[in-house]
């Protein structure tokens, strides 16, 4: 593959051809890729009971209703990460596994680095399982020794090897996006690279669909995870969404993480089912499932556990009230480091507790939550136009053009294809709204009242908006407060 | 521009791409008259080095989120010596290690590492910009004396 | 006294003369009734400063909308309880003092041998502090020596011992009432007669208040704790708060036990303070300071620590939501036993975290919440309209035929004075409804109300609403749910 | 009327209030064929005996929620032997020290006080019922057999 231009990048099924000419290169990029064997993989996926199965979970949650739970976890070595997922495993519904931050970047040789030190020391120096190290061998090893559906999930700009491998081995879930997966976790990769290498993964699933082998796809919602306004995320879920079903993905799930606000986050929550079903009919889909994924809070975490709990509990209530089909559970080490297994299932056991309270409990419904999805709705629409319009059609395009012009842009995102105009700040209620829209081409009234809700929290807080503000905003909830005001 | 007394190489090591707390670092050291070239994230050892040659930084302030930090930062120390900035002032901080680890012990591998200062991510940065002043003063007085010797690593 | 009878209670001030005698008796109930000298108590108020004053910080509380945090705490021995209480102040507002559970039943002896056997193992044997037998020697020493305004919780039909002596020694704040602190506490106490003792209480405080000292009152809101309908509660709270009033109270906190039902918590907590001052004004009092104290879960606690913190942080967004002055906080511990100073550092943090984060949001306002406040106060009303009927416009001597009446009647509560007809379960949104009325008299429209919710649950559940469908619900939340529904 | 084969005196000993685990035992032991005599809250140990000599009931049942089950429970045995039934089974559950304590300490005290089986809060009350009935039928079986010496208090 040469280095695809915007105006080369296009929202087109990959041929088989190309297909099968690149995965000739890509499985030769480390040397685990020899054992890939795509009909052994079919097999596997046919031949796995529907209990493993990430898209039977996914349907059965959505038809009843249900909320299901899924922690994050990944250590170095094999045999540690069937132990901590099988620990787990009573407490969740899903089970992931969370891959290193080296193999994130093709850096396999660090990698192996981490697996061999981790393995002197006796305990995971990695900060999470790396798979193309491990091969196909040592992925199916996992995934017959958990009971489970098991998911990939990591942030990885090109997951082609990754997908393979895992795929293979009878993963059936594959979380990220070339958006997702690039802007808020690398710097220097170029948008028109990591789409293309994402079509590849999606391409790669829509493959196994073709075979009859649903694998469940989940573009990344929360982004950089911290004051993201929930249309920023959105456009990225909606536009991941529509490139993957392209490629002949038919289980989807779009993510949005905790705002903080409660009604924000139940209208975020909401609309982001509404405006997936509007605009993947709208570009001619209508042979796929959706469900939507809700991550507790992001961004920093109080240090004190018990504050992290409460955390977590309100994270669970939003979800719930929302009608997430799944949450993404956080523990109370957040603030400090990868969790043992005992705060891995502290943080299920807390958020089972509060979405089977709320659950029991009736929809909530307010004039501020109709607001905020009517809201969520306009802007999104608003940035969706102009992608389409920049793509002239082609969404693809369009994504790398807009954020080229600042039309899609990240707040505290590390890329530097990523203008870092768009400023986000809480308002007086917590919601978050924009403070500085950069170039995203919100409608006129829209920013009006963005500009209306910060003066209002300004004048409570007898100070005006700046970026000390939103400093104190990033910094609010580890000193735990929602808004970051002055004392 | 800051005081130009005070510069330092500020960045996230190794494959970390945690930027938030990176830019508020850099957002808080600024007006409190702390010159900071920021590299961001995904920093490799000799690309602070680099910099820190560059632009004359008294100080390079490495940050590590990720967990990988242990790995990341081992043989800092000496490639600085290598490279000729034996006596650069090295702070670290963030979350080090893998896992929820006592600080003290955290704080003990990096300094045995080379760093002159460690950190916890809830440090309080006002208190950071006093120290790094400080220490870098302390150095600039140290080197304009040729004929005292003096302990330049910090004991405490 | 004699033994007062319905037909001679009444709700009229003591006079002085009836009350200065009593007083003589009171005092030598137990040897340490000696030391209590009234005008040394109200020189100790006076040189205290305002940071140790109930009545201010409640004020403060009221005026800025901020809401108190307090924890429960009482150990055996003053030196240990200085102790505990210094190390909880930095993380809550006010301060208790819980007392053990020999001194609620005025056996001072046994509360004796446990101060003793406490002492001799080096822990406290006794599940709270014993006032009485350390005397306001002790008290005053414990007041001394903590920064924060304190005050007595217990649970004591007959109280004017510990009354006298804790006031005496600078307590601010005294908690109970003759209903209250009778039905749920004790097993053969007729109420006429607790009544008549909570109102010597309430007039040794009315006497501080004519010396300037303001003590704060506050009813005890949850009774039984298990699945008590607000109005049930709200009715206890009202009653007892007019007749403190009467004997020259002014300074009065009414109380409400979480529910669990988000919007039928928010409602009865709102409700509760507009129905205060409805019935306050309405029998002539208008020089009182009225606030509000929502209690967190007070039923059984599931005893997974992670669980609990969720039971907590649900109690602590609807206690803000609600809009309550103080929240008296429920700790990890809960389900096992009296908690460590850690387990009840951790409540207080994790209840902080979440009213900090719902104290920065918008007022919570659905139909729901407005429909539960208007079926509340109609359901207060009914019962208030009858008991005020049965004592011929005399509150306290209604309050005692409606217990014997069953036209009050607690669930769950030991009192034998207790009718125990009423029986109360949760509705399909987990909201608790009235089951079987007993003699409560509702309108017939509110108990059709009750009936067509109860029978959308049991439709729901394909099963008929009984007894059993009761004991599931006591036992919910232990089991990680709000409803007991059949699995 | 619950099966006259097997009756119980079931109360909340000493001044402890807790009247609603009192009266989810009841609801939950009767309709298993149990028999129970409920005395309530607030019962003294000899309230609890003399309800057992009127009743003949086979078992005491002693809850003690409050954390001084310690102080309340001391004796309990030897005040039955006392009053003439020294034989009779002694099932004692609920929280019953003060504070979180590790539940095998808690066991082994109330056993050493002569208690023959001791539960904690969590305990399956239909499981309970099952070890009441053995416990129970196994005493009677006992009791009828003059010639055999078997040890009554039960082991686990
Ligand atoms: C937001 C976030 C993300 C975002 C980052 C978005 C972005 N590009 O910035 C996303 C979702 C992308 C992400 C990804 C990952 N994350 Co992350 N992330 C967080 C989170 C929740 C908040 C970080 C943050 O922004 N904090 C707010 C800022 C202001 O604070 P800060 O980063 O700590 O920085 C301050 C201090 O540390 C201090 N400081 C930092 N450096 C230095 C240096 C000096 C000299 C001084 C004086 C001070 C100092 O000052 C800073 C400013 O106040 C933390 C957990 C937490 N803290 O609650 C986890 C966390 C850092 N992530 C973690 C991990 C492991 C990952 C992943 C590997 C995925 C995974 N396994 O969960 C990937 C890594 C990808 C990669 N290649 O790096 C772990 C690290 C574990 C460990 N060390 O043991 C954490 C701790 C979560 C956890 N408990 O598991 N993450
Ligand atoms: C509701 C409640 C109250 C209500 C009681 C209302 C009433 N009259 O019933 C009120 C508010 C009045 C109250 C008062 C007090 N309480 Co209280 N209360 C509770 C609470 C929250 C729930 C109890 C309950 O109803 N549980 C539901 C029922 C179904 O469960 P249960 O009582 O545990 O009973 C079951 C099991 O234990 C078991 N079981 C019990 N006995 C037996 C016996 C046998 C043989 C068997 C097999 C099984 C068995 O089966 C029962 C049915 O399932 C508990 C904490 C918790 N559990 O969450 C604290 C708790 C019991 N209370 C406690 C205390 C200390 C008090 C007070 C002294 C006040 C204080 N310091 O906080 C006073 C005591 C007053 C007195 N004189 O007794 C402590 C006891 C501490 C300890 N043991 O270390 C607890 C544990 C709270 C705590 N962690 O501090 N309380």
């Amino acid at each position: 593959m040469t280095e695809p231009s915007s105006h080369e990048i296009e929202n087109r099924k990959l041929d088989r051809g190309t297909y099968e000419h690149e995965r000739d290169t890509v499985l030769q990029t480390w040397h685990t890729g020899k054992d890939v064997d795509f009909a052994k993989g079919v097999r596997r996926h046919h031949e796995m009971p529907d209990s493993k199965k990430f898209s039977v979970a996914l349907a059965n949650a959505e038809a009843a209703h249900k909320t299901l739970l899924q922690p994050r976890a990944g250590v170095a070595l094999i045999r540690e990460q069937i132990q901590l997922l099988n620990d787990l495993s009573p407490h969740c519904d899903v089970l992931p596994t969370t891959v290193d931050a080296y193999t994130r970047h093709n850096r396999y040789e660090e990698a192996q680095a981490g697996i061999d030190r981790s393995r002197a020391a006796g305990t995971s120096l990695l900060n999470g399982f790396p798979p193309v190290n491990h091969g196909v061998e040592g992925c199916e090893r996992l995934v017959d020794n958990v009971s489970k559906p098991i998911q990939v999930r990591h942030g990885t700009p090109d997951a082609r090897l990754m997908a393979e491998i895992t795929l293979a081995s009878g993963f059936s879930s594959f979380e990220g996006g070339g958006i997702s997966y690039n802007i808020p976790y690398s710097k220097n990769v170029p948008l028109a690279r990591s789409i293309r290498h994402w079509q590849y993964c999606d391409r790669l699933v829509g493959r196994y669909e073709e075979e009859g082998v649903s694998i469940n796809r989940e573009p990344f919602g929360p982004l950089t995870g911290t004051l993201v306004p929930p249309f920023v995320s959105h456009a990225v879920a909606l536009i991941e969404g529509l490139l993957a079903l392209e490629q002949g993905v038919k289980c989807i799930t779009l993510g949005y993480g905790q705002a903080g606000n409660l009604s924000q986050d139940v209208a975020a929550i909401r609309s982001l089912r509404q405006l997936g079903h509007h605009y993947f009919r709208e570009f001619g889909h209508d042979d796929y499932a959706l469900s939507t994924v809700f991550h507790q809070w992001m961004g920093g975490f109080p240090e004190i556990e018990a504050r992290a709990y409460s955390v977590i509990a309100l994270g669970a209530a939003a979800a719930k009230f929302g009608g997430a089909t799944k949450i993404i559970v956080k523990t109370p080490h957040e603030a400090s480091g990868v969790p043992t297994m005992e705060a891995n299932r502290a943080g299920l056991q807390a958020t089972e507790q509060m979405i089977n309270m709320i659950g029991d409990q009736g929809y909530l419904e307010t004039d501020e939550i109709a607001q905020e999805m009517a809201l969520i709705e306009r802007e999104v629409h608003a940035v969706m136009d102009k992608v389409i319009d920049l793509g002239q059609g082609d969404i693809a395009r369009g994504a790398v053009r807009a954020f080229e012009a600042g039309v899609m842009d990240i707040p505290f995102a590390p890329a530097s294809v990523n203008a870092g105009r768009l400023t986000p700040v809480r308002d007086n209620n917590g919601a978050i709204r924009v403070f500085d829209q950069g170039s995203i081409p919100l409608p006129a009234d829209v920013i009006a009242f963005h500009k209306e809700k910060i003066a209002e929290r300004a004048a409570a807080e007898g100070r005006d908006a700046s970026f000390k503000m939103v400093v104190d905003d990033v910094r609010a909830i580890s000193a735990s407060k929602l808004i970051g005001r002055p004392n | 521009m800051a005081d130009a007394r005070f510069k330092v190489v500020l960045g996230v090591i190794g494959a970390d791409c945690h930027a938030v707390g990176n830019k508020i670092i850099k957002s808080v050291l600024e007006p409190l008259g702390i010159d900071v070239v920021n590299l961001g994230v995904m920093v490799s050892q000799d690309e602070f080095i680099d910099a820190a040659v560059e632009t004359g930084a008294q100080a390079i302030l490495v940050s590590s989120i990720y967990g990988h930090g242990e790995i990341d930062c081992a043989g800092f120390r000496g490639r600085c010596v290598e490279r000729g900035l034996a006596d650069i002032l090295l702070y670290v901080g963030g979350n080090l290690v893998i896992g929820k680890r006592e600080f003290s012990a955290v704080e003990a591998m990096f300094k045995d590492m080379g760093f002159d200062r460690v950190f916890k991510p809830t440090v309080d940065l006002e208190e950071v910009a006093e120290l790094l002043k400080a220490d870098i003063s302390r150095k600039v007085l140290v080197c304009n004396d040729d004929h005292e010797v003096v302990e330049l690593r910090i004991a405490g």
